[in-house]
């Protein structure tokens, strides 16, 4: 059995499986099925300063290969997630991560400043959501907005600080290096690429929103790629993930630069995936010969 | 354990109607948990999403769920292909089903089309004190109506065209009962929006309580991605956004915030 | 049967199916299975100003609903293309496009002023590709370069002029309206997504590119919600594509606001592809009542 | 015509080793058209990329083709759970097979592997004229010695662990038939490249001409996406990209320009 032990910005992590913000909710719903402790860490639902409704639905519809969603930020707001939630999800023997997300860097920097003297292992910037008018994304497209936001929360943040990046740009690896000369400790990404159905019955959209975020399978060749891109960049550690539904996957974006990685959608299509894929990884590194998981980050061998 | 999942081996496979299947799968020890009013979450491989389909019967002695389902897409086109020893996988049960209360009260039942499955397992322990009114298309789309019959309760159809049953809505139905002192205490209600709307109107008006099963479209079927939200009203007056999958798919119709 | 003609920059189409460049070829392996008249037109395999022998194998893959291909614009060059293919093509009763990428404005420049003397009915300006080192997609994603390439073009092209736009862009409807404002008299959209695979037993890209471009049905809610974002930024008409694989995917892109349509990775699928999609679309108009194609395009009715 | 899509029945099905399946499909006219050498490329549901397989056998008389294959990953394995009845679609026949020439010549085939099936056809016609010598990993990993056997042809096994025929390599053999003067005229080989290239070494050193059977991952299978490049070397020394798909599978050995 090789060591599937993992270290993000200081934080350890007993395997390198998170699972996805906005997928697994606070963690209840899939404690189910097994302990959390099951997986490395859980990054909860992006939560912002105030409590959220959320988008009017269907939020939610099926693309080939994958999903496009517009949840639109659902949540009860900080301080109700440190009241309420974190009490019981630092119970549950796994890495605690808090997504953030905000309408203007004041809100990212309060919640980070609020986050700091909690149980929170880890805080992850969420400047990547496409499903909310104000905030989110439009900070997370162009070099400035990603050094601006992460260099403010940085100053506010004690934890360690994680960015998410959008897919939705053109030079993934200008948009990683702008978050790590602001002070990132650790890189996560993709966040969704913004797409659209269309009912061709009723001939309007399928999501009350118009669009919404691509996740899935569909999504892996993106995220492989901008995850290759961006480790040519950086030195900080890159927490990888998008359409991961295999163990092959997984060992996809390890060996393209990721030192832990996230699963989103295939909760969905089976909430067992974390376990199935720990449990290929695993031979897969004993099969290889590899005495750790580290072991497999970037060492993609590129032509 | 609320839920898990399972492959379920397909027993039994009937065709109903030209795009309404009926199979029962061997659940093992989801069909023990099961309530009426639940519902399966069927994945169709190759899928992202799994399938959303209510329980339509549960036979705990047997361990078997009988499912009742319509051809409307890809993945229901894939599902009816299907054959008896074929296996699916089902994430189950799941959500809250209807709250039956006292079965020896008079209730209604008001099942529209595809809306119909969900309601019979309900309507079983009510037997006699149950009426039941089924609504249809035509006479071809009928279905069920011999199973509430075996349930002991008092079925009427009504069909769009006249060709079976009343010809008219399901609400005159209901203003018939009325009128034969029919005096149900609870109506129990699922199908197509603008049915539901009329339905709830329509209890609003006798007075009495109403529990509808709604639809959305979801992803993890489970509460934790948010997807398949639908307007509630809290006590207070305020609205919030609840989750079909988790807070229902069964709601007390005063509760739901209509929207568009 | 409703009319399935539409008109795309003065040019008539027969039917609003046209073979997406680098999937067809030109023309004469599909020829074996259905007279080419049955596609409303031919964009052909991109071509360059002198021959290129295209990148080293492998050059294609397969991803989860989708593919990447980096074939690196293989071609016999323009003259050969004038001499050898364009004869063959005109006498096919279909509109051919010729699809043109070049490493500087002077290449493009000088292409088009030669086809501008050709029986092809029009240019596709390719700024779009992933796949070769120079030229290509570094004239695409920004909105200066595609303006300046377009009117550069424009001055030499006598042809009515199709700019092909990338979606590795963080806002497709600027870079639309640049085009249409240099002088463009129809957008073609979308090109590939950049996608990687990475061979988990060799531990090597599985392209010999590194990278690739993604296409086939994965893209889809991308490409339509592209062709949404840009329909409302510009007139001219909008050819969309981007993993068009059943009728239903043609309807959900004119409904975004596409005239017409090209289809690529589901000729390799299914060859008979445009003549199951045309059958499927005709119904569609008559059920629905249409009584042309063209009432389709951009009739969504967003919420 | 040269080639089309056809959706054909599997007529017969059989495991040959632990993961290399036999299974023989009605394929209509698509067989009248096919000649030994050439390839089906056969639609995987749910995927987007067709799987390319050689043809092992073709009976014009009875319309069939044979498929020999590999499970290799997802669509073979795919493929591999078809049975009897189920039908599969393919593309067919692709490609230039092998140019047999004059069948009354010493002709010498040499296979490695998964890259045997593709020559049984190809040897039928030479009978007792052809060696053919097969390469395998062990003696469990062996097929269709008894088919070529059936070919008239006279059959040298090979395999890397000595547990079955020769302890060594394909090339061994060669080298033992040309000791003892069974002058072939030409070679036909397909398998791994290591192997490829060894064999074209050693008919090169004998002076006789080679034509081997190349793979490259493809798209459209029928030359118009470019996908499946070789490099090849031009009468003039000059080298280009071909495809597998078109020029080949099949190509003559010193055309071909090894990369890597
Ligand atoms: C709680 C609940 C119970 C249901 N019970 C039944 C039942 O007993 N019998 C029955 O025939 N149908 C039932 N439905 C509807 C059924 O889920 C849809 O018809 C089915 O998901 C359509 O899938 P498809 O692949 O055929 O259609 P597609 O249109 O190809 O599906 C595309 C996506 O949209 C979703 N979707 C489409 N229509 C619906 C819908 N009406 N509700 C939710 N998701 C939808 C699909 O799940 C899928 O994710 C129920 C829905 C819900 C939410
Ligand atoms: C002309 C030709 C003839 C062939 N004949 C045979 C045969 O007779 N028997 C046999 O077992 N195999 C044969 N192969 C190899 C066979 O095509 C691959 O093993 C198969 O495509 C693997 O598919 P998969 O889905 O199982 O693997 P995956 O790795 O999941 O496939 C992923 C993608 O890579 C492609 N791919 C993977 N390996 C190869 C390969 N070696 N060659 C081409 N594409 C590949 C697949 O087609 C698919 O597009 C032949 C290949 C070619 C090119
Ligand atoms: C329903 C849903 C809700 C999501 N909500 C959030 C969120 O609140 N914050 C966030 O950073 N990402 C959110 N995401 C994005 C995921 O965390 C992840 O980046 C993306 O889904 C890609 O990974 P996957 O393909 O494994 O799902 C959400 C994704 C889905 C599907
Ligand atoms: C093998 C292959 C080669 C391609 N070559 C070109 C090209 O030469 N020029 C170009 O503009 N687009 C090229 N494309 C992109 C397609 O024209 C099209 O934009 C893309 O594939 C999306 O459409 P689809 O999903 O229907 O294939 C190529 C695509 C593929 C798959
Ligand atoms: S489907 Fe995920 S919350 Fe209901
Ligand atoms: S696979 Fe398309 S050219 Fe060979």
């Amino acid at each position: 059995m090789a060591d599937l032990k993992v270290t993000i910005a200081g934080v350890p992590f007993q395997n390198p499986l998170i699972a996805a913000s906005g997928t697994f909710g606070f963690g209840r719903e899939y404690a189910e099925f097994y302990p959390l402790s099951t997986l490395g860490g859980i990054s909860c639902k992006g939560i912002t300063l105030a409590e959220r409704p959320g988008n009017p639905p269907p939020r939610v519809t099926e693309t080939p290969g994958g999903m496009l969603n517009a949840v639109g930020l659902q949540n009860p707001g900080v301080d109700h997630f440190i009241k309420e939630d974190l009490p019981w999800l630092q119970k549950q023997g796994t890495v605690v991560i808090a997504n953030i997300a905000g309408n203007t860097p004041e809100d990212y920097c309060r919640m980070a400043e609020k986050l700091s003297y909690t149980a929170v292992d880890m805080v992850e910037l969420n400047i990547s959501c496409p499903n909310v008018k104000q905030g989110g994304v439009q900070f997370g497209t162009s070099c400035a907005g990603v050094e601006d936001i992460t260099a403010q929360v940085r100053r506010f943040c004690k934890k360690p600080l994680m960015v998410k990046l959008s897919p939705n740009v053109s030079d993934i690896g200008e948009i990683a290096a702008a978050a790590e000369s602001a002070g990132a400790d650790a890189i996560s990404m993709i966040n969704t690429l913004t797409g659209m159905r269309i009912d061709i019955r009723t001939r309007r959209p399928v999501l009350r929103n118009n669009t919404g975020g691509l996740s899935g399978p569909a999504l892996l060749p993106i995220a492989v790629r901008m995850v290759w891109q961006a480790a040519q960049r950086v030195k900080i550690p890159i927490v990888g993930m998008g359409g991961i539904s295999k163990w092959e996957d997984a060992v996809e974006l390890l060996l393209a630069g990721a030192s832990a990685l996230q699963i989103g959608t295939v909760f969905f299509t089976d909430p067992y995936a974390p376990v199935k894929i720990l449990d290929g990884l695993n031979q897969y590194l004993d099969r290889s010969g590899f005495s750790s998981v580290s072991d497999l980050t970037g060492r993609v061998c590129p032509w | 354990m609320k839920y898990d999942t399972g492959s379920c081996r397909i027993l039994e496979k009937q065709q109903l109607t030209v795009d309404i299947y009926d199979v029962t799968v061997d659940a093992g020890k989801l069909a023990l948990l099961a309530k009426p009013g639940q519902f399966v979450h069927v994945l169709v491989p190759g899928h992202t999403l799994r399938r959303p389909i209510s329980i339509c019967g549960i036979d705990r002695a047997a361990n078997t769920l009988r499912l009742v389902f319509q051809v409307r897409g890809e993945g229901t086109a894939q599902l009816a292909a299907l054959n008896c020893g074929d296996s699916i996988d089902l994430l189950a049960p799941l959500g809250r089903g209807f709250s039956l209360g006292n079965t020896g009260r008079k209730v209604l039942f008001v099942g529209g089309g595809i809306g119909v499955p969900p309601l019979l397992e309900a309507a079983k322990p009510f037997g006699e004190n149950a009426a039941v009114v089924l609504g249809f298309r035509s006479r071809e789309a009928v279905i069920l109506k011999e199973d509430f019959e075996q349930n002991g309760n008092r079925v009427q159809i009504a069909t769009d065209d006249g060709s079976l049953g009343h010809h008219g809505l399901v609400t005159d139905c209901m203003e018939a009962l009325e009128a034969e002192h029919f005096a149900f205490e609870e109506v129990f209600a699922c199908g197509p929006a603008p049915m539901l709307k009329a339905v709830i109107r329509a209890a609003e008006r006798l007075g009495v309580p109403c529990q509808v099963s709604m639809e959305q479209r979801m992803a993890c079927g489970v509460g934790a991605c948010l997807g398949c939200a639908v307007k509630l009203r809290r006590e207070d007056g305020g609205e919030y956004y609840g989750h079909v999958c988790k807070d229902g798919p069964v709601f007390r119709a005063r509760d739901i915030v209509w929207e568009d």
